[in-house]
């Protein structure tokens, strides 16, 4: 807890980094950024968590640890992705985003 | 009391000949079917003239006659009390009818036997005319509307399979549909009225019906639908099916067409008995038609004497001695009509009622009569034209002698059968209808003219060169004509008004000569009408053809009417009617049930842009589903 | 003993590890080509595990309250590895493939810590133990949708999983993370109390909603499921569809039921617009779809709404209708993929209009795929007639009759392209069709217990009542 | 095993037993045998009946067996049957026993033919002895379903479009109906206690006013559907002309019926007060499907087609019939039932022998038949003379009943709508008769025609039943009338209260 | 103004502002650079709120692990110099839309919603000890349960990563 921050300058960090990240899925152009705007999204999330749990609930550390894992998770996914990822590069030699789009309609 | 429960019998025979000959009729020799009709019939006529003489002669009680019902089973239940019995009513009128349709049928049965030889169908023919013989002796012994009904329409179809018998020529088969269908119609008529009557007063059975002064009528009282009462329309719709099966105009049209059936069956259905069915229930419903709806008689009257008249007209310009007897037909039921129309209720004043049954008595035996000689001309000629024929009277004498009795007595000259008919009911309208008088007195001249117009045509005119020599017809054919010629030179001697009255009571009547020497008279004159212009080959006829100009040519097409029938029917209901609803049913309700099915396919088509493939279109909606989901939650719920 | 009660209440669990893992060791030994045995021992392992599961123990809460065993997940469980058993079955033939053969070990593994995962999302008791088992659940899923190498297709399809699984996990989180900071917990127990309809929580629920719609494809977060469906190899499709799909929807309800049963207005709305988009939807797309796979992702779709709609009925009726929905699910499906996986061996075809004449070449396989079109169409007797009457009644159970109405018209459309499918293969002509195969006899064994569920999970009562029975204490 | 459910049970085996059958002669064989079996348990059925009811039984229904099948929602598998039920028990045998000789000669995947057949027959049989609004609904679609292989597969002409449209406009009703059902049952307990889906049961109890209200119109369209009501009756010209003969005999005799049945049963009998608030439309819907019905098939070509709308006019009668709610019009509409149930199938069976031999069915190809095929002939003018309701008939007795019966409503605004509804009789006459006269009278045009061979023995066997049970109900029609009205007195008496 | 404050605003400045450019960097590397500062800065705010333990994780895990892992890919998959196009218009648009839409409703919930810290609780400190105990805790609050899990997940992950990327024989 920071003496004159309350927690909604906290909250408005994290929901708007929250937000960037979802922007930036939505519009890079390749698969990597888009898992960096995924990291910035889970990112946000553990702000969230820890600051809840700092701010309002300090008895327990149950944000604490949900932040924690959620690192634990992210590192999971990004090595799952990235592996697919690289499969993708293997196959086209590209990671655009323009051209996984075979599937459709 | 007598037990008259035997009289089941009489029309049972015919059903049972119907049965065994409709289903093993193929298997046997085709005269078996005929002998064992005939022979049948035979013994439901002799039955049947039993049952008269017991009914008239040995079961009146005092100077009055019963109705009795010697048998009523229960058939089908409506409800609780509209309920249909199946039996046997008689009284008077059913009980001249069970002798007039047994006696023709008995007689077209033998005439049959002879004219029908060697024709393919010959069992089946001898199957449906029992089937014929069996429905409509159930009609006239009918103890209810319903039951009634019920063999109305039998008879409808027997006529129906009659007609159309020749079943492989178009013009029979047309025929047949026609008649079927107007009758039909007017049988729709007929069904309402009796739902009418029957929802008002809670009962089909005519001895409820029939009480003079009953007081089942009181429901219906004050009941009116578009100005007119209840039980008249109700009445007026029965007689409508009365009009149908008895071919009053404008519903007379199927009637002339009805002569591509082989001829017994025209002088058996289509002059003696089914026609005059509809004569038999309006006299069947006489008391209420009397007591409850005067008007209705009245226009009952109208319409049978503007048939008479206008069938008459016809009648006079008419090639085809089939469709020439047609016309005469219903010239004569609307006789019948009249008589009824024109009538009162007791004593004296029931002459009409009297005279039409009686008329309808004569009728059955001198047109028969006159069909089935025209008939065994037919046979003789190979044609149904009068242009074909001529002098016939030197090859067919017992033909000649047979159809000259049959047109005197249609032609009102005493004393043959029809003078004494027509006589009384010429002098019932004297006395209540000076219209219909008059109409009716005219009518006599013109039926006498055309009726002698055939008779001279065929048997005398000029003398026409046949590829075969005409030759007497068999036995079996002359003996029938014979005895019908019997019927109609001697049959007005029967003291009818000793037997039929709307009360049920014998009263006395005598020869009118206020109206029967005018009637005489009129009668001759159109005998010497036909005399002087057709008796000899000349060109009298044409001359006034071509002076009377339009006049004729519009009496010779019938006044158009089968026209407009034609132009109804095909114009309106078939092209305008059904093919639109056809038309409608195929491209706008189905269209419509498609449509939603193209509609569906369509929509999922337009949106199957939503699933483009792109990762971020899918991300993208993701996120606006959840955003927008949430605003429509909060907007909902209406969190602050 | 208490650490006795541990391993008796995640009995599941902890056999599927040790099968897991012993495949996975295994695998090391195991050369190239002796690769076949291995299928038939990890089968065999496996089937030997879910034995074990149908052990009666009774019911507990593990880890203060984090773990919670009762009779009805574990019930549920034993229908997942009844599902998962099917799959395997099914698989036999895709993993004797040469270049997948290699593979097989890895495919045991995945599916058995995936299937892990998604016992322990179904038995947990707070939010962080069931994101744990949610991710468990789908990450390394991605792997096996990408299992195809050599497919560009499987591979798109396995980066599209993954990345929207993660935005979706990341959505989830969010939301979560604003219930926990209203109501300062994250076990179910203590959250349902705090539960109210302010917007925050509001907010942090309907984020829930979206990321578990995401994974029981609700629309409109529906729209990987096509594209990741045809991509994957037809045996992990039907893994996905069946299992994946069913242990979400059956958390889902416990959580709606449970900790935001306070708001159960507010969710039954929101599940009231996601059931009416997902089935219209799912239908309309699954009308003109000819890959078959395709075809049953969108009809898939369509099923989530429905199970939607037995969702609403709350209570032990509810939770009842969509266990037993669930139940018939697997059968239905299952049969369906494993006729469109046993036609994809033999032949490659994976298109409806290669189902063409079908049913003159191979009857038995067309018969199946009629009789779980049918129970996916929900016509007596087979068993989705019930299952789907039964979730029908559940919403009336609330009075959603419009609700029920749009559905049964829904259906009504669904019935369409299933007859299509039918049609296809019963009526078209064909001059070339599918020639006559026979499957492996373990695929064939897959199919007829598809079959005999398909025929019989309805018509015996008894298996519904037994739910209601194992249900109707919870709630 | 109690005899009712053997009505089920039997076709089951039978289709078990086509299962180990090779090639038409042994699928043939056995259904013929099954279904033979079936038609002689539902003779034994009637008489059965009779004597239970002749004991003095009077309850309103009888030989009722009650299986709890999910009790938690208390779904049971009751069955019972009435005078009305065992009626359309004895008119199914008949037409399914006759439909399988009908399409003796199938040659096409006859075994799967045969089981389709009878499995829709399971259904229908279900049906009509089921007393449970679940089960009725289970059997009502596994006897819609199999129509779609029926037709599909076996069809002519524009098969796969007729069949899928017939298919999804029934299943479209049975969702409706699924509505409805599921709003009886909910609210079969406004006093509190176990929802029920009992017909008996829910009967006892009243449904509230405006529960009523909005459920009955959706059970009645979801049965009506399947009557053919206006405007939704468009299935029927393009599935019963494309469906094979006894699939067309089947489904129009007896199939049609189920929605009849259904309303009646279902609709009018539960929820009498908005059956009678509601009749008035449905009183303008199905007038017009009579009306229209009829003239839609006047200038039709095609046999089945003119059939088809024949059967709308007729089944539409029967909805007609059973919305004047009374009990004469009721007795009426079940008559109707039963005759035209088996009149269209005799007409049906007939149109496929016919067109067997010609391979048309367009009147204007054909003329002059009655020559060359007698047999066929006077079968088919019987049938004819049956449906434009002749006396001596079961068409005449039903139609009277009905027009009796829906003569005697109170409102005059329901009288006119029955004279309307008469008029159709002469509609009827005219189509027949035309339909008649264009193709089996007059002389035979094409020459080919003439080498045509009459019926054959089962041909005849098939045709011959049906028109003896016709005119065994034309002829004597007391016995199945009072059977029926007797039925109809509990029903009547449930409904007495709400009636005008 | 505390230096607490300073740094809160230096730091979220710092997240903000690289998250953006994360986002926006139309050169891959340095996007995963920037993407490297913003968990830096992250870890920072971490401290701040005196969670060193997590913030060390935050640090070495994340910005230590995955983005290095992230790097090596993309000097695996893509030419460094390589720039991208600018994102297409739709997509753009999508984007701000939801980002717009998005932020908008979240951050007016989040602000009008009124927090209020548990009442009466004593903090408790955030140690290793007490982070010991809790993570590997049977009992409530403890986490034992989704640390073996996550064990689970990442064997599996590191197994389907395996069989995705393992180089293929022929």
């Amino acid at each position: 807890m920071i003496q004159g921050i309350s927690i909604y300058h906290f909250l408005i960090v994290s929901t708007l980094m929250f937000f960037i990240g979802i922007t930036g899925f939505i519009i890079r152009q390749n698969l990597i950024t888009i898992l960096l705007s995924v990291e910035l999204i889970l990112n946000s999330v553990a702000i969230n968590f820890l600051v809840f749990n700092r701010y309002l609930f300090p008895g327990q550390l149950q944000g604490h640890f949900f932040s924690l894992f959620i690192v634990g998770v992210a590192a999971a996914e990004a090595s799952v992705a990235i592996a697919l990822i690289i499969n993708i590069y293997r196959r086209i030699h590209n990671i655009e985003v323009n051209n996984v789009n075979e599937m459709k309609f | 009391m007598i037990d008259f429960s035997y009289t089941i019998l009489i029309p049972l025979i015919p059903l049972v000949v119907f049965l065994i000959t409709g289903l093993l009729g193929m298997k046997w020799k085709p005269l078996v079917s005929g002998v064992l009709g005939t022979i049948g019939l035979g013994i439901s006529f002799s039955l049947a003239l039993y049952a008269a003489y017991q009914y008239f002669f040995v079961a009146a009680v005092g100077d009055s006659y019963q109705t009795i019902i010697p048998v009523n089973m229960m058939w089908l239940s409506f409800t609780d009390h509209l309920k249909i019995y199946m039996g046997i009513l008689l009284d008077p009128i059913s009980v001249v009818m069970l002798v007039v349709v047994t006696t023709i049928s008995f007689m077209v049965h033998i005439y049959s036997l002879g004219y029908m030889k060697g024709e393919k169908g010959f069992q089946r023919f001898y199957a449906f005319l029992s089937l014929f013989t069996f429905s409509m002796l159930g009609l006239v012994i009918a103890t209810n509307i319903f039951q009634m009904y019920i063999f109305w329409e039998l008879v409808g179809v027997s006529s129906y399979l009659l007609i159309g018998f020749y079943y492989s020529k178009p013009s029979a088969v047309a025929a047949a549909k026609k008649a079927f269908i107007v009758t039909r119609f007017a049988d729709l008529g007929f069904l309402i009225g009796i739902l009418l009557l029957s929802f008002f007063t809670g009962t089909f059975d005519f001895d409820k019906l029939m009480q003079p002064g009953t007081n089942i009528f009181a429901g219906i009282a004050g009941v009116s639908f578009l100005g007119i009462s209840g039980i008249s329309w109700a009445m007026v719709l029965i007689f409508m099916g009365a009009a149908g099966k008895s071919a009053m105009f404008p519903l007379h049209i199927w009637l002339p067409d009805a002569m591509e059936g082989p001829t017994p069956v025209s002088a058996l259905i289509h002059a003696a008995t089914m026609v005059v069915a509809g004569v038999f229930l309006v006299a069947r419903m006489f008391p209420i038609y009397y007591f409850q709806t005067p008007d209705v008689l009245i226009f009952i009257g109208y319409v049978g004497g503007f048939t008479s008249l206008f069938a008459a007209i016809i009648a006079m310009t008419q090639n085809d001695i089939k469709r020439v007897l047609a016309y005469s037909t219903l010239s004569q039921i609307g006789y019948m009509m009249v008589a009824l129309g024109v009538s009162g209720y007791g004593g004296e004043a029931g002459l009409g009622y009297m005279a039409s049954m009686f008329h309808l008595f004569t009728h059955a035996m001198f047109k028969a009569l006159l069909f089935l000689a025209a008939g065994s001309i037919i046979h003789a000629v190979h044609s149904n034209f009068m242009q074909d024929m001529g002098s016939l009277r030197k090859y067919m004498p017992v033909t000649h002698f047979t159809f000259l009795a049959a047109s005197l007595a249609i032609s009102g000259i005493p004393p043959f059968a029809g003078f004494f008919s027509k006589d009384e009911i010429l002098a019932a309208a004297l006395h209540s209808n000076k219209i219909l008088f008059y109409i009716e007195y005219v009518t006599a001249g013109i039926t006498a003219f055309y009726i002698f117009r055939l008779y001279f045509n065929i048997f005398w005119g000029k003398n026409t060169r046949y590829e075969h020599t005409p030759e007497e017809s068999p036995l079996n054919m002359t003996i029938p004509l014979i005895f019908l010629a019997l019927g109609a030179t001697f049959g007005g001697f029967i003291p009818f008004h000793n037997l039929v009255s709307p009360d049920m009571k014998p009263f006395s009547t005598e020869t009118n000569f206020m109206v029967a020497i005018p009637s005489v008279a009129i009668g001759l004159l159109g005998i010497a009408f036909a005399w002087l212009l057709y008796k000899k080959e000349s060109d009298l006829s044409d001359r006034i053809i071509r002076r009377l100009g339009v006049l004729y040519t519009y009496t010779f097409h019938k006044f158009y009417i089968d026209e407009i029938y034609l132009f109804v029917t095909k114009k309106i209901i078939f092209n305008n009617i059904a093919r639109p609803v056809a038309w409608f049913d195929r491209h706008i309700v189905d269209g419509f049930m498609v449509g939603i099915g193209a509609v569906t396919m369509k929509i999922s088509v337009k949106i199957k842009r939503l699933q483009s493939g792109e990762l971020q279109q899918y991300a993208f909606v993701f996120v606006a589903g959840a955003l927008i989901l949430l605003l429509l939650i909060v907007y909902i719920s209406g969190v602050q | 003993m208490d650490s006795l009660r541990y391993i008796f209440l995640m009995r599941h669990e902890l056999i599927l590890v040790l099968v897991a893992l012993i495949i996975l060791i295994t695998d090391l030994f195991v050369s190239p080509g002796r690769k076949p045995r291995l299928i038939k021992f990890s089968l065999f392992l496996f089937t030997f595990g879910m034995l074990i599961g149908f052990l009666p123990v009774q019911p507990g809460t593990l880890f203060g309250g984090s773990f919670q065993g009762n009779a009805l997940t574990d019930f549920f469980k034993d229908v997942l590895n009844l599902a998962v058993l099917i799959v395997f079955l099914q698989s036999d033939g895709y993993l004797k493939n040469a270049e997948n053969s290699t593979k097989a070990g890895e495919f045991f593994v995945l599916i058995l810590l995936t299937l892990t995962g998604m016992d322990f999302m179904i038995s947990s008791g707070d939010f962080l133990t069931f994101f744990i088992g949610l991710e468990t659940a789908s990450i390394p899923l991605a792997g096996l949708v990408a299992f195809d190498r050599h497919k560009s297709r499987s591979a798109e399809a396995g980066v599209k999983l993954i990345l929207l699984s993660a935005l979706s996990s990341g959505v989830l989180l969010f939301g979560l993370s604003l219930i926990y900071g209203a109501t300062g917990s994250i076990y179910f127990d203590d959250i349902a109390g705090h539960i109210t309809a302010s917007p925050l929580i509001i907010f942090g629920f309907i984020f829930f909603i979206t990321g578990m719609g995401f994974k029981i494809s609700l629309v409109p977060f529906h729209l990987w499921t096509a594209d990741v469906y045809e991509g994957a190899p037809v045996n992990i499709t039907a893994y996905l569809s069946v299992v994946s799909k069913g242990a979400a929807a059956f958390i889902l309800t416990i959580i709606l039921y449970k900790v935001f049963k306070n708001i159960t207005g507010l969710w039954e709305t929101s599940l009231y617009v996601l059931a009416v988009l997902t089935m219209t939807v799912g239908n309309l797309f699954a009308l003109r779809q000819d890959n078959i796979k395709r075809f049953l992702a969108f009809s898939s779709i369509a099923q989530a709404g429905y199970i939607l709609l037995g969702i609403m009925g709350t209570g032990g009726l509810g939770m009842s209708t969509v266990v037993y929905f669930v139940l018939i699910y697997v059968f239905t499906n299952l049969g369906a993929f494993g006729v469109a996986s046993a036609i994809s061996n033999a032949s490659g075809v994976e298109t409806i209009s290669g189902y063409n004449g079908l049913y003159s070449t191979n009857p038995k396989l067309s018969l199946l795929m009629m009789l779980s079109l049918f129970s996916l169409a929900g016509i007596p007797p087979v068993a989705g007639f019930f299952g789907k009457f039964f979730l029908f009644t559940s919403a009336g159970n609330k009075g959603y009759f419009i609700l029920i109405l749009i559905a049964v018209i829904n259906a009504t459309i669904a019935l369409y392209y299933y007859l299509s499918v039918v049609k296809a293969m019963f009526i078209n002509k064909n001059d070339h069709p599918v020639p006559y195969f026979r499957s492996p006899n373990t695929m064939r064994l897959g199919l007829i217990i598809c079959v005999l569920g398909v025929v019989f999970t309805g018509v015996f009562g008894n298996i519904f009542e037994y739910i209601m029975s194992l249900s109707h204490p919870l709630f | 095993m109690n005899i009712l459910s053997l009505f089920v049970a039997v076709p089951v085996i039978t289709i078990t037993g086509i299962l180990f059958t090779k090639g038409l002669k042994g699928a043939r064989l056995v259904s013929a045998i099954g279904m033979g079996i079936q038609l002689l348990l539902s003779v034994f059925l009637v008489f059965y009946y009779l004597s239970v009811r002749g004991a003095g039984n009077l309850h309103e229904m009888v030989l009722m067996v009650d299986y709890a099948w999910f009790p938690s929602l208390n779904i049971h598998y009751v069955v019972g049957v009435d005078g009305i039920s065992v009626a359309m028990i004895a008119l199914t045998s008949i037409v399914i026993f006759t439909g399988i000789f009908a399409s003796w000669e199938m040659e096409y995947l006859s075994r799967e033919f045969f089981i389709s057949l009878i499995l829709l027959a399971t259904g229908v049989f279900g049906f009509f002895i089921s007393l449970d609004l679940f089960t009725i609904f289970l059997f009502y679609e596994l006897a819609v379903i199999p129509m779609y292989l029926l037709i599909g597969i076996w069809g002519t002409g524009p098969k796969e479009f007729a069949a899928m449209k017939l298919t999804l406009m029934l299943m479209g009703g049975s969702a409706l109906l699924m509505v409805g059902i599921l709003g009886i049952y909910y609210h079969s307990a406004p006093d509190g206690g176990a929802y029920t889906f009992n017909i008996l049961e829910i009967a006892k109890i009243h449904i509230p006013i405006k529960a009523q209200r909005f459920f009955f119109p959706f059970t009645f369209v979801g049965f009506g559907v399947l009557g053919a009501l206006f405007p939704l009756h468009t299935w029927s010209p393009d599935g019963h002309s494309s469906a094979p003969t006894a699939v067309s005999m089947l489904h129009a005799g007896v199939l049609m019926k189920l929605g009849a049945y259904g309303c009646f049963r279902i609709a009018i009998f539960l929820m009498p007060e908005a059956a009678s608030e509601l009749a008035w439309i449905f009183i303008i819907l199905t007038s017009i499907s009579v009306v229209y019905g009829a003239f839609g098939a006047i200038m039709q070509k095609d046999l089945k087609y003119i059939n088809a709308y024949s059967s709308v006019s007729h089944v539409g009668l029967i909805l007609f019939a059973l919305l004047m709610m009374n009990k004469t019009a009721f007795d009426g509409a079940i008559l109707q039932m039963i005759s035209h149930g088996l009149m269209t199938a005799l007409f049906f069976a007939l149109i496929g022998m016919i067109y067997g031999r010609t391979h048309t069915r367009n009147i204007n190809e054909m003329s002059g038949l009655m020559k060359v095929i007698p047999f066929l002939g006077v079968m088919y003018v019987i049938a004819g003379l049956a449906s434009l309701g002749l006396p001596g008939f079961s068409g005449f007795v039903a139609e009277m009943t009905i027009f009796v019966g829906a003569f005697q409503h109170k409102d005059l605004f329901y009288r006119i709508a029955s004279i309307i509804v008469a008029s159709s009789i002469v509609i009827t006459a005219v189509y027949i008769l035309r339909v008649i006269g264009m193709f089996l009278l007059g002389p035979v045009r094409n020459k080919e025609h003439l080498q045509l061979k009459d019926a054959r023995w089962f041909e005849k066997l098939s045709t011959t039943t049906l028109v003896i049970a016709i005119a065994g109900i034309g002829i004597l029609p007391f016995w199945l009338s009072n059977t029926i009205m007797n039925s109809l007195q509990p029903i009547i008496d449930k409904l007495a209260p709400f009636l005008h | 103004m505390t230096l607490n404050v300073v740094m809160f605003y230096l730091l979220s400045g710092v997240i903000l502002t690289f998250s953006v450019l994360t986002v926006t960097s139309r050169k891959m590397l340095r996007a995963a650079v920037y993407l490297l500062f913003v968990l830096v800065a992250t870890s920072g705010l971490y401290f701040l709120l005196k969670f060193q333990f997590l913030a060390a994780v935050q640090l070495t895990l994340y910005a230590g692990g995955i983005v290095v892992l992230i790097i090596f890919s993309i000097l695996l998959t893509s030419h460094i110099s390589e720039k991208f196009k600018k994102p297409e218009t739709w997509k753009l648009w999508m984007g701000i839309t939801a980002f717009v839409l998005g932020s908008a409703l979240a951050l007016w919930t989040l602000l009008s919603h009124n927090f209020v810290k548990e009442p009466g609780v004593k903090e408790i400190p955030v140690n290793m000890h007490v982070i010991g105990n809790q993570l590997l805790g049977v009992g409530k609050n403890g986490f034992a349960l989704p640390f073996e899990i996550i064990s689970l997940l990442l064997l599996a992950s590191m197994v389907a990563a395996i069989v995705i990327a393992k180089k293929e024989k022929n």
